[in-house]
């Protein structure tokens, strides 16, 4: 069946991106060094019109297209738009560490560009073949842009790393959307939920559900999946750390959404359960290995990791509310990871990372301002009140109280507040301890613009959570 | 035993084989071309399965292009040996314990009554005219139009990253300009001097030393 | 009358908050007067209140002057009760008081805390005011705590000296253990009478003789015994009862007028008003009273037997107030409450002024207390000799003086009672008079007779101290004589009317009663009894050992050493208190501290849990060992896992 | 009653003027519109009991806004005759506490006094939220002003202190957030008073007091979970120290009453013995530790976890009264009663305790008892206020220290003649351990010459000392207009506390 | 030759794949290897369903896999041979310096 020429228009936020990213790859090709820029502002004005043209496109309406590869949802149209926030902040955030570093190419918005395709064609999936391919393009960008300082050695190591397991998870994922489909007989979500609909819950599907928990865990980075985050988080270049830690945990959101709650809702028991085990034990691993951390990308790494099992536990309740909170908490959280990392670029200059914890010394000292706000992500990420990181927790919490599993919620705090002590490490370091060294911050105006409304955000979405939250709640249709 | 069986097992058996070399041998070149053999059994397989156009591509682009890519490779990098095959048989009993697990588990799984013959059936085969391209290229270009252009994107990701990574302009390697030199004129390469003619030095001068 | 009575409460106050907070506006001279002002027009009125209240007969007062609080129907006031009782002690308070701030211009001619002194006293007056005159159990405690901190404030008024500080310490400390019981013994009386109002529980109070308490399972004790016990304990404190009298010796580090005021003639005495007042509560419980009478003669005999060798001036008076205040408690146990507040008063005066004679020593000597370096000064200050002769006469109970008459009417009370241990304390008693007699006078002719043993410089300077001294010596004597004269009335008459409660089965004075006739008649029959003997032979061996032989006391030191030390040791009750509970409250304290605490929680528990998860971590992030194919395997791993136990052990699900 | 937002005033002036001061910055002398702040929102904070009804127990002042609709969750304010005089409370020692930083604080006082203003802000919300997440927001983020103060202007070892500080709290209330969200899948609400009204069984019941004691026994801070308060107060500044000791600990005794009580009272009662245990202990074990003490400091924040002790016992002896009395509320007020008065007096003197530590720290730099004695022969006038706070801290009567004390001990003894053997033994050790202290640091002869050359106090200590001194002698000579401010809000709890909810 | 066939010797390949992950763990090159063998397993279950479904979607999904293998394969490559370039070495336990 060819395609109407009215189902393109719902593609147009995808062609755009990719026309944008083929221009700025072409043109890229004219510019001297010094006009890079261009290919910069570029990448980032073609941000802001997507945006435009998502949220126009949105109306409220759910729409096939396709054969039913593509859906238009709310849920997609938002957390698009989150995606192209998250984005641009990370693009924001390494235009001047790019530059230092003598790494400031077109190729790196291209691929970032490519990445952030990779991540829509992942939201707005509706088949098994194009999450599918969604996660590859990203993976493969992402590889790319984590080894995009080539020379430099632990980015490689990194590149290899991530490069290889992921390989393996997608094997893996591959492995359980085939007998997904043996079982169900199409790629189509809504046609395996309505082909597993009415079924018990035998062998061949939980023995399904679980490569599939098990390819999405290594996307997300949940224990025991997760052995990659920490070595691709430091030594991946900051700013794609900061993208990888940020955006993509977005799309790997939705990819869960269309995966588990979309498709095999009818299995939800079981894969609660399996989420039940990968939450707890990315909660534990995660908070308790980030205390031994003196990297601070690699705790920033251990501490996503345990973010991820708050997460999960938003997946895993299985109602609309758990997963309205775990979409309010993957937002959020890639908000509070986009600031944290970008705090690091603030702090780094060239041949200087910045990215040991002892780095942040005394920053209170030396820059009382963006010592504040690295207290604001702290403290968010922490969950402390009047974050939004609080409400994120609140939100989870609620919805696994809600289905009565009350013993999940007391590990999770418990984990919480273990975690918490490294988090005020973080605020001890910069606030307690004198400073190494006293160069003022040389910090470029738009990074301190963006870093500052960034934590600022994050400050007023706590005092003010309640239209995220009503958006997330909508999108789940309550 | 009908003939499609004693295809099967044949390949099937060559296949397993294949893959357990690939595995085992010591240099990767030569898993490299047991994984070659292992694809042409697969293809074979694939036949078998009426899968005719996925068997012929994975023919030409696993074994024409993707496993050429891993020979250059491997024979590009001067890789030690010796040393990567050290503690081979460290791991072989945890290894195969893990995979004979995983094995007698999905074996189990597989085995269901879900996939047996009673609720599977072997299907009536295609009659002759029947193509398989065919119908692949009908659908990707209509129905999967959209996974198609994705597919592509991912091509040019790659080709974008494979040379972003690997394209290299070192100072110190030399290179040629043709163009430079069809250019170049006698002025610019050759100067003559004109200079008086000289007395040889002191040939005893230098045998201080 | 309100008026009067707030008037004569707040006068002290005035004074005290002038005198102190303006101390330096107002100059030395200008704190004297506004304090001793303030007390004198408390004197004055308490003289009108006593002409209208037993003079005039008025009803007595009992009114609330405010609401401090009410709570879950509890009313707790304020408030006055000025029965004929009260009026007694207002006399009795503010005379004495009026004295000592006479003195104490002289006393404390030179001190640089003058004015803090002049507030203090006025401000302890005020105190006492508010206890004697309480209506209720709550201001009773306020007045009761008020007059014990002003007392720890003077024991340290020379705040410099470390002995002054221990001592301050300590009182306030040991009266705290009082206190402890005392507040206990009110909580009780909410607990049963559900009001603080002195006359609501005693009205109540006979209905409740049966009440029962069970502090241990299965024992049922009289809920007035565990009253009137708890209250008691409070008495003890403060009245310097064995064995909570180690305070009152070691108080005589403060300056000598309020050794007279607080703790010879007033505040000791409030334990021995308050179980007065409480008369109705006590009479319910005769385990209370003997209780009270065995703790009592414990005190006069032994106490007394303590200043026996004590060689401080002022240590030889205080060990003479424990005991006097052991026969109060005496009469009070026998239920002879008017007794021992007849002798309260009588103490009052002729201590008070035992002390000021003994500071008028003090100040002649340049603040030498040792009595062993006097001897002779009767010609040198010869009011103070007089004086001081008049309160000894009346200390050791001789005939005519005013302790003759509140003392012999306790022993004929404690010869007269059957309670439990009635006996025990008219042995203890009778020797007491011995005892007393004694050691007052070996004090007296060790002062005043014998050879000087002072070295010249001193004698040059010798001479009675200023009329500020003197008069209130004198104005003091006066009624160490005459007011043994008012037993007639206060003891066997009526003057105490419903203010005291005695019930029939207990009535010793009534029994007595019967037996008086008229003052005389109980002075000859005093000369007569075995007290007057024992007092003239303690008079006597004093007179023959001090003045005679003094080896004597020497010979018998050493051949009753180890009694000689025991007495030296005061019975070691110091050293006890200072090793098993000063000591063993520092080491119950170090241990848990160190022990509870340091080690087990935050050691053990909170770092520990710290340490725990530290180590843990060190230990799991070994996993992250950085080799690609371990991140593989924890994949395969567990991928295999998940796969194992969600098929062969999945949780059942519906 | 007057129509504007008083409450919100209170909470918010503060923190916005805490804002503004930070954000002035060190340009500007910071000091004059700190100070400013916090004496208009003291004033404001008057007229709440002005403005006061003691008749009824009802919320007053109510302010209810929507805020997280999602979520249910209002922005509601509101004070009954618990939280009315614990604001008070809260915003009098800002001001003090603003003017006791006014010179000794040299290292970034903008920072400092912002720091207090939040606090104050914050603190202000808990007693004035009426829902629960605004509680638990304004719960959480009083931790992280108090953080920096004592992290930032603290001792040698404010880090630890700091830290256990932060886990210690954030432990006990993340369990608390967990039975708040419990509590709305039952109810569908986050109001407190739906939670007061909510049917529940018996072991949700005993599973969220407890969750709840894990929260307020670490605030108050009950033994065995006390150990983080003598860390944080000595290494606190004195105003982290005065903050930290009369406002923050009530934050505590506050949750028992408006939380554990009312929302699980079968569960309270079940384990009273529980709480009193602990009360108990805190205040024998407790007492005889400060005894020990050789740092002023960590003295004073012993004697405060023993006083506290007698807020908790106070309050929790509402059911032995009951059972004592057959079950009728007659009489069983009365130990609720004195530990509510108890925590306000306590805030008056061990705030004015902290300060004079404060006053001889300034000048000594030394917190040890044995670098001190004969304080008295240079500073006569701070030795006095020091001789009276120790008094009150011992609970002398006609200071506030007796009332609580004394009510409580009345109380006891009707429950149970053990409770109140247990609890006199306050008088003893109280004494003991205040009473050494002054003798120690203010008696004596000269100690050494660094005490010969101190320095007696300026008008602004003395200002600060006697407005504590004031209050601490008003309320110990008339208690009654707080007690009546409390009386109905009491009652009707007792009332509530009495019905079972099973 | 029924589906079970086709798909226990699928999962024979995968099975095989994970034990070459084991026993070659420090060359890479083979850990990539091993992974082929690992979408040759997937690949031949699609195929195989497909067949027996007789629903070409999932050839379709099979092309695309050999598709994104192939990009996948020259990405992992160019990685690699960055890789060599900086260390000269592709053995895995020299690729150690970020761990804990």
């Amino acid at each position: 069946m060819i395609p109407a020429p009215g189902e393109f228009v719902l593609l147009i936020p995808e062609i755009f991106v990719l026309s944008m990213a083929c221009l700025i790859l072409v043109l890229d090709l004219f510019l001297r060094d010094n006009e890079r820029v261009i290919s910069y502002w570029l990448a980032q004005i073609s941000l802001g019109f997507v945006a435009v043209i998502t949220l126009a496109l949105n109306d409220g309406q759910t729409h096939l297209v396709f054969h039913g590869t593509y859906i238009a949802d709310p849920m997609a149209a938002a957390l698009k738009v989150s995606i192209y926030l998250v984005t641009a902040l990370a693009f924001l955030y390494s235009r001047h560490y790019l530059y230092e570093r003598g790494l400031f190419k077109g190729e790196y918005y291209v691929l970032g560009l490519f990445a952030m395709l990779g991540m829509m064609v992942m939201v707005s999936a509706h088949s098994l073949l194009t999450i599918y391919l969604g996660l590859e393009l990203l993976s493969l960008s992402l590889y790319a842009m984590v080894a995009f300082n080539r020379d430099a050695y632990p980015c490689t190591e990194a590149a290899m790393k991530y490069f290889v397991l992921g390989a393996l998870a997608s094997g893996m994922l591959l492995y359980g959307m085939s007998m997904l489909y043996g079982l169900s007989g199409s790629l189509d979500i809504e046609l395996i939920a309505q082909a597993l609909g009415g079924k018990a819950p035998s062998a061949p599907l939980i023995f399904t559900t679980t490569f599939i928990v098990v390819g999405l865990a290594f996307k997300l980075g949940a224990v025991p999946f997760h052995m990659w985050v920490p070595d691709v988080y430091q030594g991946a270049p900051t700013p794609v750390t900061q993208f990888i830690g940020s955006a993509s945990k977005i799309a790997a959101f939705a990819m869960v959404m269309r995966l588990l709650s979309e498709s095999i809702g009818s299995l939800q028991p079981q894969w609660g359960d399996m989420l039940a085990v990968l939450a707890v034990l990315s909660l534990a691993i995660g908070n308790v290995v980030a205390i031994a951390q003196t990297n601070l990308k690699r705790m920033l790494a251990y501490s996503t990791i345990s973010h991820i099992g708050f997460l999960l536990l938003g997946i895993l309740s299985g109602t609309q509310q758990g997963y309205a909170a775990a979409m309010f908490y993957v937002i959020t959280y890639a908000l509070m990871a986009a600031g944290a990392f970008g705090m690091i670029i603030l702090l780094s200059r060239a041949g200087f990372e910045a990215d040991e914890i002892s780095d942040f010394k005394g920053l209170n000292q030396r820059n009382s301002w963006f010592a504040f706000m690295m207290l604001i992500l702290m403290f968010s990420m922490a969950g402390v009140p009047p974050t939004v990181g609080f409400y994120a927790k609140l939100a989870v919490l609620q919805a696994v109280i809600g289905v009565d599993m009350l013993w999940l919620a007391a590990v999770a705090v418990f984990f919480s507040v273990i975690g918490a002590f490294y988090y005020i490490r973080m605020v001890k370091v910069m606030y307690f301890d004198q400073a190494e060294d006293d160069t003022p911050l040389a910090a470029h105006f738009d990074l301190r613009f963006g870093l500052s409304a960034n934590a600022l955000a994050i400050l007023l979405l706590g005092l003010f959570p309640g239209s995220l939250m009503s958006l997330c709640r909508q999108v789940f249709g309550n | 035993m009908s003939f499609e069986k004693l295809v099967f097992y044949t390949f099937a058996a060559i296949l397993v084989y294949a893959a357990t070399r690939v595995i085992t041998v010591r240099n990767p070149v030569h898993a490299a071309l047991h994984l070659v053999l292992a694809f042409f059994t697969s293809a074979a397989l694939w036949l078998l399965l009426e899968a005719e156009f996925l068997a012929i591509t994975l023919v030409l682009v696993y074994v024409g292009a993707v496993m050429v890519l891993f020979l250059f490779v491997v024979m590009m990098l001067d890789i030690n040996l010796v040393s990567l095959k050290e503690g081979f048989m460290r791991y072989l009993p945890v290894g195969l314990g893990v995979a004979a697990l995983m094995l007698i588990e999905m074996i189990l799984v597989v085995r269901s009554k879900a996939f047996d013959a009673a609720s599977m059936p072997v299907p009536v085969r295609h009659a002759a005219d029947y193509s398989n391209t065919r119908e692949l290229g009908g659908v990707l270009y209509t129905d999967y139009v959209y996974p198609f252009e994705i597919a592509s994107v991912i091509l040019v990701v790659a080709i974008i990253a494979a040379i972003a990574l690997t394209l290299r302009k070192r100072g110190e390697s030399k290179t040629q300009n043709p163009a430079e030199q069809v250019k170049v004129r006698r002025e610019d390469r050759v100067r003559l001097v004109k200079m008086a003619t000289e007395q040889p030095e002191r040939a005893d001068s230098g045998e201080h030393s | 009358m309100e008026t009067v009575y707030l008037a004569i409460v707040l006068a002290p106050l005035l004074g005290a908050i002038l005198a102190g907070l303006f101390g330096p506006l107002i100059g030395r001279s200008g704190a004297h007067w506004v304090t001793i002002l303030g007390v004198a027009t408390s004197f004055l009125l308490s003289v009108y209140v006593f002409k209208y209240m037993v003079i005039d007969g008025h009803e007595a007062f009992n009114g609330a002057v405010y609401t401090w609080l009410v709570t879950d129907g509890i009313q707790m006031q304020i408030g006055f009760l000025v029965d004929r009782l009260t009026t007694l002690m207002l006399l009795v308070v503010t005379f004495v008081s009026l004295m000592v701030h006479v003195y104490t211009i002289g006393y404390m001619h030179d001190d640089p805390g003058y004015q803090r002194f002049f507030s203090y006293i006025a401000l302890f007056t005020f105190a006492m005011l508010m206890l004697v005159m309480s209506n209720n159990f709550l201001q009773l405690f306020f007045g009761w705590e008020a007059v014990g901190l002003v007392s720890y404030l003077l024991i340290g008024f020379w705040y410099k000296k470390p002995t002054a500080i221990y001592a301050n310490l300590k009182a306030f400390l040991v009266n705290r253990v009082g206190d402890f019981g005392f507040l206990l013994g009110i909580a009780a009386v909410v607990l049963y009478f559900n009001t603080l109002d002195y006359a609501e529980v005693f009205s109540v109070a006979p209905t409740m003789a049966d009440a029962t308490i069970e502090i241990f399972p299965g024992v049922q004790w009289s809920a007035m015994t565990v009253i009137c016990i708890l209250l008691f304990i409070g008495a003890m404190g403060k009245s310097a009862q064995v064995p909570l009298h180690v305070w009152l010796p070691d108080s005589m580090e403060g300056p000598t007028p309020i050794s007279a005021l607080i703790h010879a003639a007033t505040m000791v005495t409030a334990g021995i008003f308050m179980v007065a007042r409480m008369s109705p509560l006590f009479e319910l419980s005769e385990t209370a009273l003997s209780f009270v009478l065995v703790i009592g003669s414990i005190t006069a005999l032994f106490m007394g037997l303590l200043g026996l060798v004590q060689n401080d001036i002022k240590r030889v008076v205080a060990y003479s107030t424990l005991s006097q205040l052991g026969y109060m408690t005496v009469a009070l146990g026998v239920s002879a409450y008017s007794a021992g507040i007849f002798h309260l008063m009588t103490h009052a005066f002729f201590k008070a002024l035992l002390f000021l004679a003994a500071g008028s020593v003090i100040i002649a000597m340049h603040h030498e207390q040792d009595i062993r370096k006097m001897g002779g000064l009767r010609r040198y200050l010869p009011v103070t000799y007089w004086t001081s002769l008049v309160g000894s006469l009346a200390l050791i109970g001789f005939p005519g003086f005013a302790g003759f008459f509140s003392k012999d009417t306790i022993i004929e009370a404690v010869h007269a009672s059957h309670l439990a241990g009635s006996g025990f304390a008219y042995a203890s008693v009778l020797i007491g008079v011995f005892v007393t007699a004694l050691y007052s006078f070996r004090m007296f002719f060790l002062v005043f007779h014998t050879e000087e043993r002072f070295d010249a410089h001193t004698r040059a300077h010798l001479h009675e101290p200023a009329a500020v001294v003197t008069v209130p010596l004198i104005m003091l004597a006066i009624p160490s004589v005459v007011a043994g004269y008012w037993i007639d009335p206060v003891v066997f008459g009526d003057y105490f009317g419903s203010a005291i409660h005695v019930s029939a089965a207990h009535d010793v004075i009534g029994h007595l009663a019967a037996d008086y006739h008229g003052t005389w008649g109980f002075v000859l029959h005093g000369l007569m009894g075995p007290a007057f003997w024992l007092a003239m032979a303690g008079l006597g061996t004093a007179w023959y050992i001090y003045t005679r032989e003094r080896a004597i006391a020497d010979k018998l030191a050493n051949r009753f050493q180890p009694l000689y030390r025991l007495l030296l040791d005061k019975y070691g009750f110091d050293r006890f208190n200072e090793i098993f509970f000063a000591g063993g409250a520092r080491g119950t304290g170090w241990t848990l501290w160190k022990l509870g605490d340091v080690l087990v929680i935050d050691g053990l528990l909170v770092n520990g849990s710290a340490r725990a998860i530290g180590w843990l971590s060190g230990i799991v992030r070994q996993v992250q060992s950085g080799y690609l194919y371990h991140y593989a395997f924890s994949m395969i791993i567990g991928l295999l896992l998940l796969l194992s136990w969600f098929i062969w052990f999945a949780p059942a699900h519906s | 009653m007057s129509g504007l937002p008083l409450l919100s005033f209170v909470v918010w002036l503060p923190i916005l003027g805490g804002l503004l001061v930070l954000a002035l910055g060190e340009r500007f002398n910071p000091r004059p519109v700190a100070l400013a702040v916090a004496m208009i929102t003291f004033l404001t904070s008057l007229l709440l009991y002005t403005g006061f009804d003691q008749g009824t127990p009802a919320m007053q002042f109510q302010e209810q806004l929507s805020w997280i609709p999602s979520f249910n969750v209002f922005y509601h304010l509101g004070v009954d005759g618990i939280a009315m005089p614990l604001i008070i409370l809260t915003t009098f020692t800002t001001v003090l506490v603003v003017l006791a930083g006014w010179e000794v604080i040299k290292e970034r006082p903008a920072q400092y006094l912002a720091a207090f203003l939040v606090m104050e802000g914050l603190m202000n919300g808990v007693f004035a939220a009426l829902d629960a997440v605004l509680f638990y927001v304004f719960w959480e983020g009083m931790l992280i002003p108090m953080f920096l103060i004592i992290g930032v202007w603290g001792g040698p070892r404010r880090v630890y202190a700091t830290i256990k500080f932060f886990l210690y709290t954030f432990l006990g209330s993340v369990f608390m957030l967990v039975a708040l969200i419990y509590l709305y899948t039952q109810s569908g609400s986050f109001a407190i008073l739906d939670f007061h009204a909510l049917k529940l069984g018996m072991t949700e019941q005993v599973l969220i007091f407890v969750a709840f004691l894990l929260a307020f026994a670490v605030k108050v801070p009950m033994w065995p979970v006390h150990t983080w308060l003598p860390d944080a107060h000595v290494e606190a500044p004195t105003g982290g120290s005065v903050i930290l000791a009369a406002i923050m600990l009530k934050v505590g005794g506050y949750g028992f009453l408006r939380f554990s009580l009312p929302i699980t009272p079968d569960a309270s009662h079940e384990l009273d013995w529980l709480i009193i245990f602990m009360s108990l202990t805190a205040v024998v074990y407790i007492g005889f530790v400060a005894l020990v003490q050789q740092d002023m400091k960590k003295l004073i924040a012993y004697s405060s976890i023993a006083h506290m002790g007698f807020v908790t016992l106070g309050i929790f002896l509402v059911f032995p009264l009951m059972d004592a009395n057959a079950g009728s509320t007659q009489g069983a007020l009365l130990g609720m009663q004195g530990g509510m008065i108890q925590m306000i007096s306590h805030g008056f003197i061990s705030g004015a305790l902290f300060l004079c530590v404060g006053v001889l720290y300034d000048r000594m730099h030394s917190r040890e008892i044995g670098d001190y004695g004969g304080v008295v022969n240079t500073m006569p006038v701070f030795a006095a206020f020091m001789v009276l706070f120790a008094m009150a801290n011992s609970g002398l009567p006609g200071t506030s220290g007796f009332v609580g004390e004394f009510l409580v001990i009345i109380a006891s003894f009707r429950a149970n003649f053990w409770f109140a053997l247990f609890a006199a033994f306050t008088l003893i050790l109280g004494a003991a351990y205040s009473l050494w202290l002054v003798k120690r640091v203010v008696f004596g002869d000269v100690g050494n010459a660094r005490v010969a050359q101190l320095q007696d106090i300026n008008s602004r200590e003395s200002l600060i000392l006697g407005a504590l001194a004031f209050m601490v002698l008003l309320f110990g000579l008339w208690p009654a207009p707080l007690v009546d401010v409390m009386q109905s809000s009491l009652e009707n709890l007792v009332a509530h506390v009495a019905v079972s909810k099973l | 030759m029924t589906l079970s066939d086709f798909l226990i010797l699928g999962a024979v390949l995968f099975g095989l794949s994970v034990a070459g992950i084991f026993i070659n763990r420090k060359n890479v090159i083979i850990l990539l290897m091993a992974i082929e063998l690992m979408l040759l397993a997937v690949n031949m279950n699609f195929i195989a369903f497909s067949h027996f479904l007789g629903d070409i979607s999932g050839q379709v999904f099979v092309f695309f896999i050999l598709t994104v293998a192939a990009a996948e394969s020259a990405i992992g490559l160019a990685i690699l041979v960055v890789l060599f370039r900086n260390r000269h070495t592709i053995n895995v336990e020299e690729l150690d310096s970020m761990k804990g």
